[in-house]
């Protein structure tokens, strides 16, 4: 398999069309945001990718996001949305954790896929430095909005998605 | 032309087990050999601190430093007192900016009172700006209370300049605009645009960043007040750039940077600096980039700036005519290759352009991805990113031919091409 | 030792028909063909922008440059993010004062408010300062309304410090010093000073130009908050210095020169900085000269600081010594090698240190002459400029002894020695 | 000879000794300064020397200075002053010329002995680029000086110092 298929393998392309959680903004103002409510937007300098992720703790429909960026990116935000909304927070933070060891692997780590799921296929990214932002970029999004969610909910949400 | 790749050692090299197709001149020009060895001959002969020393090695690279002043003063149209060095044309604009912002704390005495501004002046801007003409003149606004004025853009990537004599005004004090954007490629109308200045009363600031590089540019001639380039888009090596300015102006402008050999007293109490260039070079400067910068000049003038100019817009043409073939892919910028450069922006339908990059990447096609630097001209568009291939005097038909085939399999690989 | 002369391809050159004895390392040192090799590698392998592209070539450009940043922060005991790229020294200590005088100018937002100066404030810098951490002090100073306070120097070339206390007191804001004299050669206590700053809350800022080439620095552990220093007076290329500062300063200090690759927003309306060390890195940064530095790094980390160190403070006390032997000879600067580095600057009865400087390059001899960028240092002690021979690892005994004999003859020859 | 001996010619180490015209500076302050009064400051920043003249149009001692510089600065301030004093202000211009040129010759022009006098023995400096500033300080300085006391003077100054 060349690089480039490695890179963007058919698991990715696909989530950067069919993106999980990509849904309009609610952005309640200031005032009236419900308890375990979370947001973060987040930026790549480098080539102007951005997300701004919506993280409603305790809910069914946990993650809702609005993106602008390359198929890395997009599916990237597809597939992390998809882990915290099956698997719940836990799980999630595991897998980011997972995750992003992986990307920093220079392309020598093995991708944990009963962890990891769809987010497995991205292992090939870590081997174009250039790129690794651009996967890394939702799951910090997430990870930074569902902190903040966490931190306004009274109801501890947990496991599942179920408090 | 086409010999004259050769004297460009990295172009033989491999690029994902290809050619290496390097389109990416606009953000950063290879290097001929003898640049290279021009820098390495300095090194290895004359090194030394200039206007500092006495001794043998340090007259020699003084008379080295110097020799590259006059030679892209030649290069340029301008006064050898004229140039001053930055290492980067985004430091030269940055003391112009900070020289007005200076100016207008009451630094530089009676001399500098034409640069000072305040609530009530405008700095007019275009939306074609790279950032380092504009952040830098936004920072001066905020802090001097002056109102920034935009040049919209039209449909087809040309400043719109029907409401030129409403923008600019009396109230203008400075015009910035770029001579070449470096996404469009339109060749702006330095002549129209500072007989309006001259109108007003207003200094121009010419950035020449993307057409000293690519075409004959005579900056006395054009008639702008200042103006800045960078050595590594022409040629030259990294960490070297040029501010212009006319001498009057050059010599009033409150120095930006301060230290040693800029100054020529300095007391407990205070200060006196040097004339200009002087006043703005402070501390050791990039010698040995100076004496690289000269031989690219020189390489340059060698082949004739018509000729490479000629040369570019014939690279211009294949570029625009066949990207715009390509289905889904939208150009930014004038079509006719008279009024741009060889720089060549697009949009590609259904595919983000870091995604395009890297697709062209795997046949060894370098092209530049992203915002290029110029955020509110992509804004302008509808767009966050775009792709640029872009030439310089080594590009050859193999390497348009090269981008091209590759750029047509971006939409069928990505699964844009429904 | 001796044999890493033959590194350095220019000491096999010749001046006025004798062997190169090049003593004026102070003001630039001369480069180890390793250096210049890295350059030349980097300009025909891998030359590209970097953190603007996603292709190969500025996929591994950029790696090389953050490799070489790497090199740099380990080099000088700082953590990666706490070093910023500057053309050089000077404009890394403008940043800082810049950023002080943007700060207090209302920039920055509330992150900077702790940079803000005004009347009742106080700045103190010492009386040994090259210009370049004196200058651009007296200019916030004097933008800012704060007031400029000074340690002075005692008869024999140190820091005065028995008014520590009274000078570096609670209006105190920044107390900007050297860490070792370019003229002096003297070595500052820079615990002292640090300590005395924090317990009054200044922030500190270290010249370590002539520290970082000639010994072991580690920048945490002396505690300084900011601190600068050149690429070309540690075997590096013109055209590259570095500006540390500790990570959370860094982050609040306002960035100075604006434009491309250290913002992450441009709006029309306004803009937003990327953090440190980008916000400090706009336009197109001098990529090759970072390459070549971290080379002179790994170069000097190879034979080990210490050494180095050592071997400079046996080549001082050559110097110290024999210059005092010599009738009319006038030593600037402790005498105790331990006490300073291999910069000795001297004074010569009856003789100009041109016409000494002159003599000696006859002789092949090539020393600094005039004021060294310090001039309120050489009206400390009496004199408007001295004559300078400094020394680098290069440095050998047969250099001291040609100096040395070249100088014994000064004073006869300009019919000084009645 | 070498270098260094046609540099320092002896009729320069001489002058740079023996300094005709220095003297202390009468400095009058502005309102009291005589006709034909005219006074100049020049620094050369590359090394740090520096001059100040007075020229005192129609004297008979028409020239004070005081400097700090090397040999060759020196030499040229009391050179161009005997210059001033004893062949009088055209002769002086005529010389400063000529001097200015041979100066610039880098080290190819000849000197003319008739005009230039002692000034003829710096020719050897033309062909050292970095002290050809400190032989020209000097007779700038003067000429400067010179200029202001004739805007000032009523009486021409002419021919010789005798108006
Ligand atoms: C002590 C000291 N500080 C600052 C500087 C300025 O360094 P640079 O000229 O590389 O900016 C120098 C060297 O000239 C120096 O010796
Ligand atoms: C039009 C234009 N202006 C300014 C710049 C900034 O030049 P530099 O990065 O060399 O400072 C560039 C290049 O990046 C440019 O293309």
């Amino acid at each position: 398999m060349s690089d480039l298929a490695q890179l963007y393998q058919q698991v990715i392309l696909d989530h950067s069309r069919q993106r999980t959680g990509e849904a309009a903004l609610l952005a309640p103002p200031a005032g009236e945001r419900p308890e375990g409510y979370g947001s973060s937007h987040q930026v790549n300098p480098t080539c102007g990718d951005e997300i701004t992720v919506e993280v409603f703790a305790g809910s069914a429909a946990p993650v809702r996001w609005q993106g602008e960026g390359c198929s890395i990116s997009m599916a990237a935000a597809s597939v992390a949305s998809e882990i915290l909304a099956e698997d719940g927070p836990e799980r999630f933070r595991a897998a980011e954790e997972a995750f992003r060891a992986l990307m920093h692997s220079r392309g020598r780590g093995t991708a944990d896929e009963e962890l990891l799921g769809d987010a497995a296929a991205f292992h090939g990214v870590a081997k174009f430095p250039g790129r690794i932002k651009c996967a890394l970029l939702a799951w910090a999004a997430i990870a930074d909005a569902l902190a903040q969610a966490e931190s306004t909910s009274h109801a501890e949400y947990t496991e599942g998605g179920r408090p | 032309m086409a010999r004259l790749r050769g004297d460009f050692p990295i172009l033989d090299r491999e690029v994902s087990g290809h050619r290496l197709t390097y389109l990416d001149s606009g953000a950063t020009a290879q290097k001929p050999v003898c640049v290279i060895d021009a820098e390495q001959e300095f090194l290895t002969r004359s090194n030394a601190a200039v206007h500092r020393g006495a001794h043998t090695l340090a007259v020699e690279a003084t008379d080295a430093y110097e020799a590259g002043r006059a030679a892209l003063a030649r290069f340029t149209g301008a006064g050898e007192d004229e140039i001053a060095w930055t290492k980067n044309a985004t430091e030269a604009l940055n003391v112009v900016a900070y020289g007005f912002a200076n100016a207008s704390a009451g630094l530089g005495g009676s001399e500098a009172a034409r640069f000072r501004l305040g609530p009530g002046d405008s700095i007019v801007v275009t939306e074609m700006e790279h950032h380092a003409n504009l952040v830098p003149w936004q920072q001066v606004a905020a802090r001097t209370g002056a109102q920034l004025r935009w040049l919209p853009l039209t449909d087809d990537g040309e400043l719109d300049l029907s409401a030129l004599d409403e923008t600019v005004d009396a109230s203008t004090k400075v015009l910035a605009f770029t001579h070449v954007s470096n996404v469009l490629g339109t060749i702006n109308d330095v002549e129209r645009l500072v007989a309006r200045a001259r109108e007003v009363g207003a200094h121009t600031v010419l950035d020449a960043c993307q057409s000293v590089p690519h075409m004959p540019v005579d900056l006395r001639s054009l008639g702008v007040d200042f103006a800045a380039f960078s050595g590594h888009k022409m040629l030259g090596p990294t960490g070297i750039g040029a501010l212009y300015g006319r001498s009057e102006l050059l010599n009033a402008l409150p120095p930006v940077l301060t230290g040693g050999s800029m100054i020529t007293t300095v007391t407990r109490e205070g200060v006196e600096f040097m004339p200009a260039p002087q006043r703005f070079e402070a501390g050791t400067q990039p010698v040995a980039q100076v004496v690289g910068l000269a031989a690219a000049a020189d390489y340059l003038t060698h082949i004739g700036m018509d000729r490479v100019a000629a040369h570019e817009r014939e690279i211009a043409g294949l570029l625009v005519e066949g990207v715009q073939r390509i289905p889904g892919v939208r150009l930014l910028g004038p079509a006719d290759p008279a009024r741009r450069i060889g720089a060549v922006a697009f949009d590609v339908a259904g595919v983000h352009s870091h995604d395009v990059g890297q697709y062209l990447d795997a046949a060894g096609v370098e092209v530049r991805v992203g915002h290029h630097c110029a955020q509110p001209l992509h804004r302008r568009y509808g767009v966050t990113s775009s792709t640029r291939a872009s030439a310089a005097v080594y590009t050859d038909r193999e390497d348009v031919d090269r981008f091209l085939e590759a750029l047509a399999g971006v939409r069928a690989f990505f699964g844009a091409a429904a």
